[in-house]
């Protein structure tokens, strides 16, 4: 089990040598969410029911962009070849990229979001169940991802492909995240989203180290 | 015959649907015919430069 | 498509018995395409509802049965190819994904088509048409990853992963748009009109095994082509190109 | 007491080209490979595939008997790989970076231990400086300090004098010389020469009609 540890203590030491990356992302966050209002207009009515589902398509493509991060960096010194000849088993090595990559992506978007619910007038309660989705989709979007950004390791365009790779299957914790916020809002309650989101968690908790691990044996042989 | 492509007032819809089905399933198998007859002519061609050379 | 498999996994078996059987399965193909585009235009009976309209289902249905299909019918050769490292599988799951991908396209086409007459829209966030347009992007990506690699044999198993991977979010993505869908719009209109009589059943099942039967036809050509180029070196191929002079 | 390493018949097909076919060795403990042939022979793909990296297209490796595709984690305890790319991190110090992968490999070292070993490669006053900053030569010996680490008895090393100067190459001669003594096996590529004190030198040669012929 300190395979993933010990992965992931590696990469949080090498995220913090340079932060530029992990502020990137943030950026990214901030400005996508101010770009929509620019878009729709400034009435508070519109943003608030626009608010989670602009919120939640923004975390899910800052997230996106740096899945190019995750081995990218590996790949190109060596490192990642040196991983597939440790002996550990490959998918906890991977689990412990994605949890490093989650911290660096994901965590830094959850803890923003409140910030930005407020630019669309999302009241606390609200701004409560957003945090928990994002707590709760966000991780799925990385396990999710490391499968793509490993299937198009050192490929040419690799960044617009990851996105047609993995979109299509961000799908269902795109609706279920924004669903549980809007759910909640109108009432419905969002539990049974947050639940569902929690069941995607555990699903690709399960199978996608797996099945990255396998696609980087496929890229580097 | 008008009547029948007339469709009772869905013709556009109809033929619409038919139509593109149509070409494009017979694009489909065009562009497969074309592409095994580049083919065949490029590994022909293949085989005698490799022929001359041996 | 289930083809004994031991026999005809070796490209050069698989390539003469795809010769023979691909007249057959043309003739198939246009006959049945034939009667079902007869029945369905002509004596399948209006409906009451939707008027003419409705015939457009005929195909409409087909094509998306055939897309959802053909998407199993790649997963599982990408699997096999994956498990047993057999290339014909590999070939045959890169010669399937193309079809798969047109047929979700028209799927989609004759879906806006349907639903300009019957809702005044072009296009409807309808649980099935977007189900489908997700496929149609599945297709795209399992499409655009082998193109994207060089080393063949790498672009096989990438592909191959990424249909795997696929196949197992499908029904996900179903029930979540499904769901979605229900949230937002109530109950989903009843996509396939009032109930549906015997006669008007028949157009829409002789369509479907017409495009079954198309979509052979369409593999097994495909499938001949990436044999040619992969195997160009094995003598089988050169005597074949000998003979056809 | 460490295993035997064997390949038998190996194939590698990359694309429509076929690299090497039946390609076969065997390897005792106290024995080292050296693998020559000109340069796009497939040396580098027959090296990573010993090290499980490669899938050949027929054939298999086998440790002790056993293939290395079905004992995975216990043949890579066996093993340490370096490849053309030297795998240590820019951002990390020499030090940090031997006692990063130590630790990934299950037996963490101590810092004392990584300075040591960094100090015999010749990188005495430079083991606390970000990698970066290094020569290429200085990252060479770095990512050559881990075999002295790793108590492996196989070492597979590709091209490992590349970018050394004299003295590092003596270095490394030195340490091969003393772990194929101590009944180490080594299967290396490379254009120097290789003189080992005790056990027995093989050579393979890549053929240009892409056989291996094991001396």
């Amino acid at each position: 089990m300190f395979a993933v540890t010990g992965m992931v203590r590696r990469d949080v030491i090498l995220a913090m040598r340079r932060r530029a990356d992990v502020l990137t992302t943030l950026f990214f966050f901030v400005i996508v969410a101010a770009l929509f209002p620019l878009g729709i207009g400034p009435e508070m009515a519109t943003l608030r029911i626009m608010g989670p589902g602009v919120l939640w398509v923004a975390a899910l493509l800052a997230s996106m962009l740096s899945l190019g991060r995750m081995f990218a960096a590996d790949y190109a010194d060596g490192t990642l070849e040196q991983m597939l000849v440790l002996p550990q088993p490959l998918s906890l090595l991977v689990l412990g990229k994605v949890v490093a990559h989650w911290l660096g992506s994901g965590l830094p978007l959850v803890l923003l979001s409140p910030v930005l619910g407020l630019q669309y007038g999302l009241a606390p309660d609200v701004l409560k169940v957003l945090v928990i989705s994002l707590l709760l989709g966000t991780p799925v979007l990385s396990l999710i991802g490391a499968i793509g950004a490993a299937l198009t390791l050192g490929l040419r365009g690799g960044g617009v492909l990851v996105a047609l790779l993995v979109l299509p299957l961000y799908v269902p914790v795109l609706i279920f995240g924004a669903g549980a916020v809007e759910a909640h809002s109108s009432g419905l309650g969002g539990e049974g989203h947050l639940s569902l989101l929690g069941a995607f968690l555990l699903m690709a908790l399960a199978l996608s180290p797996w099945a990255a691990a396998t696609a980087l044996r496929i890229s580097l042989d | 015959m008008a009547e029948f492509f007339h469709m009772g007032g869905y013709g556009l819809y109809v033929w619409g649907s038919y139509g593109v089905v149509a070409v494009f399933l017979a694009l489909e198998l065009i562009f497969l015919a074309r592409r095994k007859q580049a083919l065949l002519e490029r590994l022909t061609a293949l085989r005698e430069m490799e022929e001359d050379k041996s | 498509m289930a083809i004994h498999w031991t026999k005809y996994s070796a490209p050069s078996a698989f390539y003469p018995m795809a010769g023979r059987s691909l007249p057959w399965l043309a003739a198939g193909t246009l006959l049945l395409t034939a009667v079902g585009v007869y029945m369905g235009l002509f004596s399948a009976p209006t409906d009451y509802k939707q008027g003419e309209a409705y015939r457009i289902m005929f195909i409409h249905v087909p094509a998306a049965w055939m897309s959802m299909w053909l998407y199993i019918v790649m997963a599982a050769y990408a699997g096999l190819g994956l498990v047993y490292n057999t290339r014909m599988a590999h070939m045959l799951a890169a010669a399937t994904a193309p079809t798969g991908a047109i047929f979700a396209f028209l799927a989609l086409w004759t879906g806006a088509f349907w639903g300009r007459p019957m809702w005044g829209a072009w296009w409807v966030w309808d649980a099935r048409l977007t189900s489908e347009l997700i496929l149609f992007f599945l297709y795209l990506g399992v499409m655009a990853l082998r193109a994207a690699i060089d080393d063949r044999q790498r672009a096989d198993r990438a592909s191959a992963l990424l249909a795997l991977v696929g196949v197992v979010n499908v029904p996900i993505i179903y029930f979540s748009v499904k769901w979605w869908n229900t949230l937002h719009q109530g109950a989903t209109i009843d996509f396939s009109g009032s109930k549906m009589d015997r006669s008007m059943l028949w157009p829409m099942l002789i369509l479907t095994v017409a495009f079954w039967l198309y979509s052979f036809v369409t593999i097994f050509l495909r499938a001949r082509c990436e044999i040619l180029e992969r195997e160009r070196h094995a003598e089988w191929v050169g005597e074949l190109l000998d003979n056809r002079g | 007491m460490s295993q035997s390493l064997e390949a038998v018949s190996l194939e590698c097909v990359r694309g429509d080209r076929r690299l090497f076919s039946d390609v076969g060795f065997a390897l005792e403990p106290g024995e080292l490979l050296h693998v020559t042939g000109r340069n796009g022979s497939g040396k580098t793909t027959l090296l990573r595939m010993v090290c499980g990296l490669v899938r050949p297209q027929t054939g298999m490796v086998c440790w002790g008997g056993k293939p290395v595709s079905t004992l995975g984690d216990e043949f890579f305890r066996q093993l340490t790989f370096v490849g053309h790319l030297n795998a240590i991190k820019d951002e990390l110090t020499g030090r940090e970076n031997l006692m990063v992968e130590a630790a990934l490999r299950g037996n963490p070292v101590s810092e004392s231990q990584a300075a040591s070993a960094l100090s015999r490669m010749g990188l005495k006053g430079h083991d606390r400086l970000p990698a970066k900053v290094l020569s290429q030569g200085q990252r060479r010996r770095t990512a050559l300090a881990r075999l002295l680490l790793a108590d492996t008895p196989l070492w597979v090393l590709d091209e490992p004098f590349v970018a050394l100067d004299v003295h590092a190459v003596e270095t490394l001669q030195h340490a091969i010389a003393e772990h194929v003594a101590a009944d180490g096996m080594v299967v290396l590529t490379t254009h120097q020469e290789v003189p080992i004190k005790a056990g027995r030198k093989r050579t393979l040669h890549m053929g240009g009609s892409g056989t291996g012929v094991a001396a």
